[in-house]
């Protein structure tokens, strides 16, 4: 386990949610909330929980994010925060 | 200070894990737009995943998948200290699941919601049902 | 066979859901006879095991054949096989009650609707008879998923309410959850019975006093305990009328159960009611949502939101009945469950009857009902003065015990409280009937015709008096029901 | 209420902090969640089931029944769209498009009239048409065919490393959402229709709940596979491995048939009609 690499990851994971949480458009939040999933997905990967990384990678930045985008489509991209 | 140093180094995880979840915290009762809620509440259920996954973790072990299990099994010893502690990962299978049925549902009602009243803004659809 | 019903109980419900949905595509006419068949066989079932438990202690069933700590087990106790059998009856009650408006009300939409109904109460079913504690909540997500969905259906502003009560719900859940972990992380173990055995040893430790705090902050949340209780007023009050005869009784009063189950079998009374020192504390807050929610009841101008507002202050009786740790008041508190599922089984079913025929529930509506509905106004009657508490019902007998508790305890606050909610439910209800019973009918520029009995559906009516003719069963066989069952549910060293 | 909540925020923070102080360190093998339980699970997953990924051996024996209601979940997850959004009465749409090949011309609809859907020249289009796009349409093409077969890879595999039958069902399901986004969501329901998703749904959580009622008419408990040892003619150990598979298989049917159906229900609005 290299302890660097599994600090970037930790870092970006907070920046992808309070980026996801803060941009002002909700598509940007759905691929941004996409990312987030996927270094989560990373990081479990590294703790060694190789099922559940394999299941958010599909599902959290695989479905998750086709389902948020669809949403998004189907309602408006506009928010106020 | 070596044992305040001590304790962030030692558990660095769990304190991302609370950071996460206050922040989806957070989004979920104050953020009004809808999507962003929902995608606070997601924030929140990862968080607690995270935690599980962290609870799960062992220093000097391997994936819980066993090696060599059908090549000559028979002489191979397993040692509990050599793999992941399983269960947490299990559980979370079942939690990630959960998570996005939850999802499903609630982008489903958020369209409903958006149908009704031409907007995701929660104050603007107070004054929506207030003028009506 | 017999030793298999902890299983049958649950499975027939889940597998009759999936048949129902299959059943959909094919003839929509069988939904409804497979719904009841699998919650007539969930009754079946958990009377069997009541009796049962009564004959021979605490059952066991052990899920895929693993031994306790290593697999998911079931334990039957006397508690969870009342809370079983509440359960089921509500929801078959409701069920049949609600049957032809459902036929006539979401015809195209009834296999869905159905499969939905039977896997709400697999979920709560599942709740009540696990000894897991990650199982219980997986549970309760099938619960709550299925509940959103079913109060989301209704008209006007209902899907609003659900995605409030969504967020609300998720964050109850995620509490419980994360509270399972705190005790994973301490014990090791997710077993119910094991924890108990592991934790003495980790009474001091801090992680086990935040795993009973994030614990119960999730489970209040669910079961809308005062100042957590914004999302359950417009919930229930906007869901569908077939539905919320099926969610008012049950969800709020399994959440109680299921912290009844977390305080007494997982924490042990002597950790809950000794090392902690909270007690106090959880009464006042109980006292705090009896007086609120009698108060916010009687602002309201409509028959179910008035309702739902006197479900909020019966929480805080339970609540409060539980948190007073002397025998005779927690008596009440489990009593009271079964009691109030009965009792708010029949007032939503008659809600929802008038709703049926007069299309709303709004106050100024009612005038000349008890000549309209002359049957669901009189259980309507019955259940209401159940909620009052006047003694040939079920109510009083609750109360009483909750009433000669709270004076054991010295918590005279409480018991002021309840007798104050018992006095403003009597305003409440005997303003609804004045209006519909003294107040002309004619004022309202209709002519004598539209007096004439125009009543719901059969089997509506069939359930209502059902569910009246229990409320006074219970009434008159609290003595049995207590000294057979609930005495032993509740753990021996609490005096 | 934005200062109460940060108040609830904080508090709750706190608390698990509070409560973090006396964790054991991060990885800690001595730990009581590493030592009570999970050794159990690791030394004996081999012996009892023969299933070397620990993972799925917990996940669908000793634990199976949560797995069984996790499927459940997901079914309800579905149901619940379809009660919330689906329209099952479709008022006509207000207008529709058809393009004729050939030319590229672009003919609209107004309600009423209509075109027979599948002549040669002329091709229904979406409202938010976007021209045909070689690479897109191409590239997906291609991809499609070798996601399923790794889809079935990771249910099948599922035994020896990470994946199982939910992973495998998510890959399928996307498979079908990519292809309902690269060409267009009614040539996606030609290929794997809303009936059939229904049907797939009950019936991969019925192969696990029946399984289980199996295992209990042949005198096990409920979902205690190795009652099944006499019926698939192997002995009890292998028989637990061989009931995982099959309830494995039931769990990605769900999961996929649930996971389009989602997609098909958000992205059209409950009409089933235009995609995104």
């Amino acid at each position: 386990m290299i302890w660097e690499f599994e600090f970037i990851i930790l870092f970006l994971v907070v920046v992808c949610g309070i980026g996801a949480l803060a941009v002002k458009d909700l598509l940007g939040a759905s691929i941004l909330f996409g990312g987030y999933s996927f270094m989560m997905c990373l990081l479990w990967a590294i703790m060694g929980a190789v099922d559940v990384a394999f299941t958010e990678a599909s599902v959290g930045a695989g479905v998750s994010t086709v389902l948020f985008v669809a949403a998004v489509f189907r309602t408006s991209r506009r928010t106020k925060d | 200070m070596d044992a305040a140093l001590a304790l962030i180094v030692g558990k660095y995880n769990y304190w991302i894990y609370i950071v996460l979840m206050m922040i989806g915290l957070y989004a979920v009762v104050v953020k009004k737009n809808l999507i962003k809620k929902i995608i606070g509440m997601n924030i929140l259920q990862t968080a607690i995943i995270l935690f599980y996954v962290s609870i799960g973790a062992k220093k000097g072990a391997t994936i819980p998948i066993i090696a060599h299990a059908h090549n000559g099994g028979g002489e191979h010893v397993i040692h509990a200290a050599e793999y992941i502690n399983p269960l947490p990962h299990v559980l979370m299978l079942t939690a990630i699941v959960v998570a996005v049925a939850t999802l499903g549902v609630a982008l489903a009602l958020s369209i409903k919601v958006y149908k009704q009243y031409g907007t995701l803004e929660e104050d603007e659809i107070y004054e929506k049902i207030r003028e009506s | 066979m017999s030793q298999h019903f902890p299983a049958i109980i649950i499975v027939i419900p889940l597998i009759a859901a999936f048949l129902v949905t299959i059943a959909g595509w094919i003839n929509r006419r069988y939904c409804m006879p497979i719904a009841a068949f699998a919650l007539t066989t969930a009754l079946y079932g958990a009377v069997r095991l009541v009796l049962q438990v009564m004959a021979g202690g605490a059952v066991t069933y052990q899920m895929a054949g693993w031994p306790a700590p290593t697999g998911i087990v079931y334990t039957i106790d006397a508690l969870n096989g009342i809370v079983l059998v509440v359960v089921s009856a509500v929801a078959l009650l409701n069920l049949v009650g609600t049957s032809q408006i459902v036929a006539r009300n979401y015809a195209d939409r009834l296999a869905p609707f159905y499969s939905l109904y039977v896997l709400f109460v697999t979920g709560l079913l599942g709740i009540v008879i696990t000894g897991d504690a990650f199982n219980l909540f997986v549970l309760l997500e099938i619960t709550s998923l299925t509940g959103y969905a079913l109060i989301g259906m209704g008209r006007t502003h209902a899907p609003l309410a659900s995605l409030n009560y969504i967020f609300m719900g998720t964050i109850g859940a995620s509490f419980y959850l994360l509270g399972v972990g705190y005790l994973y992380l301490s014990t090791g173990s997710l077993n119910m019975a094991d924890i108990a055995a592991i934790l003495p040893s980790l009474y001091e430790s801090k992680v086990v006093l935040a795993a009973f705090v994030i614990c119960m902050t999730g489970l209040f949340m669910k079961m809308a305990l005062f100042p957590l209780h914004g999302w359950l007023p417009n919930a229930y009050a906007l869901a569908p009328s077939v539905v919320s005869g099926l969610i008012a009784p049950l969800t709020t009063k399994v959440m109680i159960y299921v912290m009844v189950r977390i305080a007494l079998t997982v924490f042990t009374p002597a950790y809950t009611f000794g090392t902690l020192g909270i007690s106090q504390a959880i009464v006042w807050l109980a006292v705090i949502a009896i007086v609120m929610g009698s108060f916010m009841a009687l602002s309201q101008k409509s028959l179910k939101k008035m309702l739902t507002y006197i479900v909020i202050a019966e929480v805080g009786y339970m609540v409060g009945g539980f948190w007073l740790a002397n025998r005779t008041a927690m008596t009440g508190a489990v009593l009271h469950i079964i009691n109030d599922a009965a009792m708010t089984l029949c007032v939503f079913l008659a809600a929802c009857s008038i709703r049926f025929k007069l299309a709303s529930d709004r106050f100024e509506n009612l005038r000349g009902i008890f000549r309209k509905q002359p049957v669901t106004m009189a259980a309507l009657v019955v259940g209401a003065l159940s909620i009052i508490g006047v003694p040939p019902t079920c109510g009083f007998f609750s109360k009483w015990y909750l009433l000669s508790g709270g004076i054991a305890a010295g918590h005279y606050a409480f018991v002021a409280a309840l007798l104050f909610s018992s006095l403003v439910n009597a305003v409440l209800f005997f303003r609804i009937f004045e209006i519909g019973h003294f107040e002309p009918f004619s004022r309202h520029g209709h002519g004598p015709a539209a007096e004439r009995i125009n009543e719901a559906p059969v089997t509506m009516l069939v359930s209502l008096l059902a569910a009246a003719a229990v409320l006074i069963l219970l009434g008159l066989y609290s003595g049995e029901i207590v000294t057979n069952i609930i005495d032993y549910a509740i753990p021996a060293q609490i005096s | 209420m934005k200062a109460i909540a940060m108040v609830a925020v904080v508090l709750c923070g706190g608390l698990l902090i509070y409560g973090s102080l006396d964790f054991p360190d991060w990885g800690d093998p001595n730990s009581p969640a590493s030592t009570h339980l999970s050794p159990y699970f690791i030394e004996n997953a081999i012996p009892d089931t023969s299933v070397p990924n620990i993972v799925t051996a917990v996940l669908a024996d000793y634990r199976g029944y949560d797995t069984m209601f996790e499927t459940a979940v997901i079914f309800s997850a579905g149901i619940a769209c379809l009660l919330l959004l689906r329209m099952f009465t479709p008022n006509a749409p207000d207008s529709r498009l058809y393009r004729h090949t050939p030319t590229g011309v672009t003919i609209r609809i107004e309600q009423g009239g209509k075109l027979p859907e599948n002549t040669q020249e002329f091709q229904r289009i979406d409202l938010s048409w976007v021209p045909y796009d070689v690479i897109v349409n191409t590239g997906c093409r291609l991809m499609v065919p070798f996601i399923q077969l790794f889809a079935l890879y990771v249910i099948a595999h599922g035994h020896h490393s990470p994946g199982g039958g939910f992973q495998g069902g998510v890959i399928y399901g996307a498979a079908v959402i990519l292809f309902a986004v690269s060409k267009d969501l009614r040539s996606a329901i030609e290929q794997v229709g809303e009936k059939m998703t229904a049907y797939l749904s009950s019936a991969g959580v019925l192969i696990y709940a029946g399984t289980g009622l199996l295992c209990l008419f042949l005198g096990g408990e409920y979902l205690n596979y190795s009652a099944l040892a006499g019926l698939l003619g192997v002995d009890p150990i292998a028989a637990r491995s061989h009931g995982i598979l099959i309830v494995e298989v039931g769990v990605g049917l769900a999961v996929m048939a649930v996971m389009v159906s989602l997609y098909y229900i958000l992205s059209s609005d409950g009409k089933l009609d235009e995609g995104l």
